[in-house]
């Protein structure tokens, strides 16, 4: 029974209440008229979809660095990779992959440069991190303007110069994942094997490396940064590391998120992308400070699962359309749940 | 001032934390404008009585204490310190308390400022009150003026030197009107000699003034210079109320650490050493509260060197020092070859290993296994517990192996615990101090530092420690420099004992010599007599 | 050794530099892009007297929080809030003119002070992390509006007017006209100057505030705000209650930005409704540290340099970009990337330089030894 | 501690009852402006209708002024609106034949948006002069109703927008 109670107070109320709320979600949905099978196929295409993307916080949360509001920084190395592929001309696997390839040396220098800032300023890393982000997503706003791109597909008709804010991957490889050995059960659900199989590679990896000689030391750095000193281990190099790695995660998730989605969008897009994120691995259990692989699959799942049931569901049950509101309430109040909880390094 | 009432007076003071008594039965009286010097070692309850007096929250959390405080003749008890405060008690901690973008004035007058009101007092309340500048200059003056220092008021706190830092907390505390006792922890810790000299002037001055100090400090000259009278404790109780007319520091030296003769110290003839280990030469260290200004010494191979000496003087910045854990400069040479300073690492590799006096906070990952724990450094260092994978490519943690080796310590220290997947912080302090020590183990090192092995952990665990340090040195030979507040511990199990004293080593003495002698290198008395 | 004005101009020059970096960038930009806007000075002076009115009153709010070391309070977006719910009630209740802003405020007043505290009890329990907790509560609050506007105004909380709700019979409209009150406070005591237009009565309750802000500082509670600002603990432990004082910091900045975004949005005319207050804290907390403020410093001449220089750089970047580039739009990119680069490097050169500072102090406590072995040595054997 | 001290921590209590009337006034304060904010703030629309009714001849042409705003000419049969402030306003008819211009006080009740004010009966002195204007003018404009820009933006939503053509 106090055991239990524990358990309750470590996960926290509001993922539980959040966890009855989706469960209350699926229950209901037959009565409205919604289709269960539709939906969990939705919810398992954005599971796929989302799930790198959240899966690029972890490294950084288990060095200490926080939550990384400076996802945006790496997205702009996969947007770079997605666009400079289109520009060669690749399609299909060759374009996808290509995408991946290219966008990797970016999302390595980038997330260098942003690990040394993060360096010199520790304590400070999450505002710090969220306006690096967003002056980063500007900045590359005007080179989507400047430079040379020139793929008709790609550029504005007019002009002929400046890339599109939303440029379509048909032909190119719009859900290339999704459709890779994809297995349709009914009229309505999908199981997007190839999407699933790479962010299970995708997480795999992620554990792997925090299995590592590497990983491990930057989980200690994060659990105790004096313990890892004493250690013999650098903690700005193990922090350096953990961005690196956050940003190519980054890079590799959105070109993912853009392959499901069909669309490459530019300019403001990326600017709030950090924050369902955050929300979504915080949901799954997640601290400041420590995050596993579980939380991010089940905090994808259920952020997911409740951005597609609540407009469908509370619409038909209200009459009136308030999943905006809701995700926000969530999403926001997930993360400053986790903000004021004692952050639970026992020191 | 002749008056028959003491000042302050206490009566049978006795405290127990959760069974461990930590004073037993102190009684004595103060009389306006007397001096009185307090001296105890470490844990003799100098902190406990002062909070006592002060009416410190963690007295009543622990249960309270035994006796009776009375000021003027009247029973006091405080409920929090404030309501010491109003009573005309003023106190001037070790660390400063100081606003550093405040100015002396604004610092003296802190939370006190006098104060106009205005209309918006009655609307929102006293705090929009607007400040009286001048009453609080006139009145940061006339309190410095108190103190006859050389002060300016309108001087930030943060361009002061340190000796003007520490007028400025006593002048904040003789501002109030009703002062009548004043309470100072160490106040020349951090002063040179001719700032402490200004101080202890002053102090004077004050105690003219009618108004009865405490002073505590381990500066023994100090404390005959300027007391009147002399209170010694020793493990809780109070062994010495003297007139402090004609007392040597020689004898406060004494009462302070115990009995002149000791049957404890264990001559060790069997003892042998090899050539030189470890050369410390003109080490400084970095380390906040324990500053290391110059220290030299060697230790020769198969010793155990004990490092000794009260809190704050340094002696616990020579291990993190040497570590790499602090900022430190100066040459150190192990078995000969140059240690690198300022990196973990380069000490690691050398083969020194190091179990912190901050379990928690340098010597654990508390939130995870004991496996970790133990076999992290090994890991990291010497890339034991690692599995390679497709010849070598990459490397994962070898789980098997490093259980393995926690069972193995577990076993062998008597870790007290569910299992090696057991959080770290979950274990009880002297079990803790065990994981430290399998740490260092692991790391198989030619030199082990360990820094207050015993603190904080019950008898029984500390036995086990003790004993453990003694085998691992005597079966594998390793060479251990143990660093300890404990003087009796260090007396116990190390071949010689040097003792710290403001960052510099104030000698090196054999475990059988006289305690006395201990006492004075403690007391910053270096004593010329005491060899190695 | 050597008396402060003996020393080389050249390193004052760059220790001036150091710590006006953020300053002299923005002095910069803006110096290559007026010329090439090719605006006239006129326009633009013009068009900085207008947002000067439009915008100092909101960043002012941001200058206590800093006094009582929490940061930039980007929660200030809560207050921006407060203030659009009174405005709704105002121009729902069809009163105008200056009177119609007094009402916004009143009904905005109470609101504020709740949002506030709750803002202030938040940021307490996350110390040492205000400003990002107070940026995501921005979000969240930002929902809860929505909810409060967009489903309850017209269905529980009486709304009169059908003009304002959207056709479905309940929630505000998008965009709300805000006809009834537009620029009634800069009209109160226009000063025509030469071709310049000075909104006297906007300027008047700008100048108050700087006064209020002055006397606050000289208060009892202004101090305690200072004290804590620099040292949590000897503040707690001189007596001072540091959790009541950090929450009056808050709600006293909530209801500022609360009258604050009144007087911008009678400038601006019209209010989206939903969106009006997303950018608030953006714009105060780019505008002060534009200034010269640091997370730890801010006075009012940060404040006033910061909003014409900020201004300046939104007014001719566009043109200039048009000009340079032939697309306004990467002007508009530009000046939105330099804004955010400027939060984060002044966030970045703070972070750092507190940093440097709690090492330099800790090498103070090295005492005689100093960093050096020959001062060292020199000790030990004299000793 | 002298008189004038003011500790903070330690707000004396014998300020309460000082305290009680200071906040009373600024009750009364908040209350008051809000009163004058309502009161005088309040808009309405006067409709000045120069028609004849209930046996009261039309003017050929009058001259309208309320309060301090620009007059309005009016010929016969026709009708203009003022925006006031307030409920109580002079009018000032000027009949253009060369006799006194009639000044007339319109008192309005609070929630009355718009009115309707019949100058013959102003003139004639009948009381009241006025009408509520009840027309489907307060319906809303035939607007399509915008929803709010999502916070996110796109971010984390499937549909997709609409292709990307120039």
């Amino acid at each position: 029974m106090n055991k239990l109670k524990t358990a309750v107070t470590d996960f926290g109320w509001p993922r539980i209440i959040i966890f009855f709320f989706v469960v209350a979600l699926f229950v209901a949905a037959p009565f409205v008229g919604v289709r269960v099978d539709g939906a969990l196929s939705d919810v398992l295409a954005r599971f796929g979809q989302n799930g790198i993307l959240v899966l690029a916080l972890v490294p950084m949360v288990q060095a200490g660095a926080g939550l990384n509001f400076g996802l945006p920084v790496g997205i702009i190395a996969g947007l770079l990779g997605g666009t400079l592929s289109m520009q060669f001309g690749w399609t299909g696997w060759v374009g996808f992959l290509g995408a991946v390839g290219v966008s990797l040396p970016f999302a390595v220098l980038f997330g260098w440069a942003y690990g040394l800032l993060l360096n010199k300023v520790k304590g400070e890393e999450m505002t710090i991190a969220m306006y690096v982000g967003f002056s980063m997503v500007t900045f590359f706003a005007i080179l989507w303007l400047l430079l040379p791109y020139s793929s008709p597909n790609m550029v504005w008709g007019y002009s002929g110069s400046g890339l599109r804010t939303t440029i379509t991957l048909d032909g190119y490889w719009t859900k290339i994942l999704n459709n890779f050995l994809a297995v349709r059960i009914g009229r309505f659900f999908v199981f997007p094997t190839g999407l699933l199989a790479f962010f299970g590679a995708a997480t795999g990896t992620m554990w792997l490396f925090l299995r590592s000689k590497t990983g491990t030391a930057m989980t200690a750095v994060g659990s105790n940064p004096d313990f890892a000193r004493a250690g013999g281990v650098s903690s700005d190099r193990m922090r350096l590391v953990s961005v690196v790695v956050s940003t190519v995660f980054g890079a590799v998730g959105i070109l993912v998120y853009q392959q499901s989605y069909g669309f490459i969008q530019l300019y403001q897009a990326p600017l709030y992308m950090a924050f369902p994120a955050v929300a979504a691995i915080l949901l799954g259990g997640a601290s400041v400070n420590k995050a596993s692989m579980v939380n991010v699959l089940v905090g994808t799942f259920l952020f997911q699962a409740i951005l597609t049931m609540t407009p469908n569901v509370i619409n038909s049950v209200l009459q009136t359309d308030m999943s905006e509101v809701i995700r926000i309430v969530i999403s926001n109040g997930m993360i400053i749940y986790a903000l004021t909880r004692k952050t639970k390094v026992s020191k | 001032m002749p008056d028959d009432t003491p000042l302050l007076s206490l009566e049978g003071i006795t405290k127990d934390f959760y069974g461990t008594t930590v004073l037993r039965d102190v009684s004595f009286a103060l009389r306006r404008g007397e001096i009185l010097g307090l001296v105890g070692e470490n844990g003799a309850g100098k902190t406990t009585l002062m909070r006592i007096l002060f009416g410190m929250p963690v007295i009543a959390e622990t249960g309270g204490f035994g006796g009776t405080v009375r000021i003027d003749g009247q029973p006091a008890s405080f409920r929090n310190p404030f309501d010491a405060l109003d009573a005309g008690i003023g106190m001037v901690h070790q660390e400063f308390s100081l606003i550093p973008g405040f100015t002396t004035t604004e610092n003296i007058m802190l939370n006190r400022e006098p104060s106009r009101r205005n209309v918006a007092v009655d609307l929102f309340g006293p705090r929009m009150a607007t400040l009286d500048r001048p009453a609080m200059t006139a009145r940061a003056t006339k309190a410095i003026e108190r103190l006859g220092v050389e002060l300016h008021p309108d001087t930030l706190v943060s361009e002061m030197p340190v000796g003007h830092k520490q007028f400025t907390e006593i002048a904040r505390e003789i501002d109030r009107d009703n002062v009548k006792l004043l309470v100072l922890d160490e106040p020349t810790a951090v002063l040179a000699e001719s700032e402490a000299e200004i101080l202890l002037a002053s102090l004077r001055r004050l105690a003219a003034q009618g108004i009865a100090i405490i002073f505590i400090s381990h500066r023994l000259h100090e404390v005959t210079a300027v007391a009147d009278r002399v209170v010694v404790l020793r493990d809780g109780q109070l062994v010495k109320d003297t007139s402090a007319k004609g007392v040597e520091v020689r004898e406060i030296a004494a009462w302070m650490v115990g009995r002149e003769v000791d049957a404890n110290a264990r001559v060790r003839s069997d003892r042998k050493y090899g050539g030189p280990a470890l050369e410390v030469e003109h080490l400084w260290v970095d380390m906040p509260g324990e500053t290391v200004r110059d220290v030299s010494f060697t230790v020769r191979e198969g010793e155990i060197f004990g490092i000794g000496g009260l809190a704050g003087q340094g002696k616990l910045g020579i291990p993190n020092g040497i570590m790499g854990l602090f900022a430190a400069g100066g040459t150190v040479r192990l078995h000969g070859k140059h240690v690198e300073l300022d990196a973990p690492r380069a000490a690691l590799d050398a083969g020194m290993a190091f179990v912190s006096e901050d379990r928690r906070g340098v010597g654990l990952l508390l939130d995870e296994s004991l496996d970790w724990n133990i076999a992290f450094a090994a890991m990291q260092v010497k890339g034991a517990y690692l599995k390679r994978w497709l010849g070598g490519l990459f490397s994962l943690r070898d789980e098997k192996a490093m259980r393995a080796l926690a069972e193995q310590y577990i076993e062998l220290l008597e870790i007290k615990c569910t299992g090696h997947r057991q959080k770290a912080k979950e274990l009880s302090g002297g079990n803790q101090q065990k994981v430290c020590l399998a740490k260092a183990f692991a790391l198989e090192p030619n030199l082990l530092f360990v820094s207050e092995p015993t603190r904080g952990i019950d008898v029984g665990a500390k036995k086990l420690v003790l004993d453990n340090l003694r085998r691992y040195n005597r079966d594998e030979g390793t060479t251990i420099v143990m660093v300890s507040s404990e003087l009796e511990e260090l007396r116990a199990i190390c071949d010689r004992v040097a003792i710290v004293d403001e960052g510099r080593i104030a000698g090196i003495l054999p475990p059988e010599a006289p305690l006395a002698d201990f006492g004075l290198l403690m007391a910053g008395e270096r004593a010329a007599e005491a060899s190695a | 050794m050597k008396t402060p004005f003996k020393l080389p101009s050249a390193a004052r020059v760059r220790r001036f530099a150091a710590d006006n970096v953020v300053v002299l960038i923005f002095l910069f930009v803006t110096a290559i892009a007026v010329p090439s806007s090719k605006l006239s000075g006129t326009y633009i002076i013009q068009d900085l007297l207008t947002r000067y009115g439009r915008n100092a009153f909101l960043v002012f709010s941001l200058l206590l929080p800093i006094m009582a070391g929490m940061g930039i309070n980007f929660g200030m977006v809560l207050g921006a809030m407060a203030g659009e719910i009174g405005l709704i009630f105002a121009v729902d209740q069809g009163i105008a003119g200056v009177q119609g802003l007094l009402y916004a405020v009143l009904v905005g007043a109470p609101i504020a002070i709740l949002l506030g505290w709750i803002a202030g009890q938040v940021l307490n329990r996350a110390r040492g992390r205000e400003m990002v907790t107070g940026y995501i509560l921005g979000f969240f609050m930002d929902g809860v509006y929505q909810f409060v506007v967009l489903y309850l105004m017209g269905a529980i909380i009486p709304i009169t007017s059908k003009a304002i709700t959207l056709s479905r019979g309940y929630g505000i409209r998008n965009t709300l006209g805000l006809d009834s009150v537009r620029q009634s406070l800069d009209k109160l005591l226009k000063l025509e100057l030469g071709s310049f237009d000075l909104p006297m009565a906007t300027y008047l309750v700008i100048a108050l505030l700087a006064i209020f802000i002055v006397w606050f500082r000289r208060t009892k509670l202004g101090q305690d705000m200072r004290a804590i600002g620099q040292d949590q603990t000897v503040s707690h432990s001189a007596g001072i209650p540091v959790e009541r004082t950090r929450i009056m910091a808050i709600v006293i900045s909530t209801l500022l930005a609360m009258v604050g975004q009144i007087i911008f949005l009678q400038n601006m005319g019209n209010m989206a409704t939903y969106n009006a207050h997303r950018q608030t804290g953006f714009f105060a907390a780019a505008a002060i540290l534009v200034g010269g403020a640091s997370v730890a410093k801010a006075t009012i001449p940060n404040v006033l340099v910061g909003v014409g220089l900020l201004h300046l750089m939104y007014i001719v970047v566009p043109p200039a970009g048009a000009r340079l580039f032939g697309s306004a739009q990467i002007g508009e990119y530009f000046r939105d990337a330099m804004s955010y680069a400027v939060i984060a490097l002044a966030l970045a050169l703070h972070a750092w330089r507190k940093r440097a500072n709690a090492e330099s102090a800790r090498a103070g406590l090295r005492g005689a030894a100093s960093g050096a072995v020959a001062p060292a040595k020199m000790e030990g054997g004299a000793e | 501690m002298s008189g004038k001290e003011v500790s903070g921590a330690k707000a004396p209590r014998r300020l309460a009852p000082r305290r009680a009337v200071a906040l009373a006034v600024v009750a009364a304060a908040y209350l008051g402006a809000g009163a004058w904010a309502m009161l005088t703030g309040k808009s309405h629309t006067i409709l000045v209708d120069n028609k004849p009714v209930a046996g009261l001849e039309a003017f050929r042409l009058v001259e309208v002024t309320i309060g301090r705003q620009e007059p309005l000419e009016l010929g016969r049969g026709e009708r203009d609106k003022f925006a006031v402030q307030g409920q109580s306003h002079r009018v000032r008819i000027d009949l253009m034949n060369g006799s006194d211009p009639v000044t007339a006080t319109l008192r309005l009740p609070y929630d009355a948006k718009m009115v309707l004010v019949s100058l013959p009966k102003l003139v004639a002195g009948i009381e009241p002069a006025w009408e509520p204007f009840e027309t489907g003018q307060d319906a809303p404009p035939p607007v399509v109703d915008e929803l709010p820009e999502e916070l996110f933006g796109a971010a984390i939503d499937l549909p997709p927008p609409e292709a990307a053509g120039d």
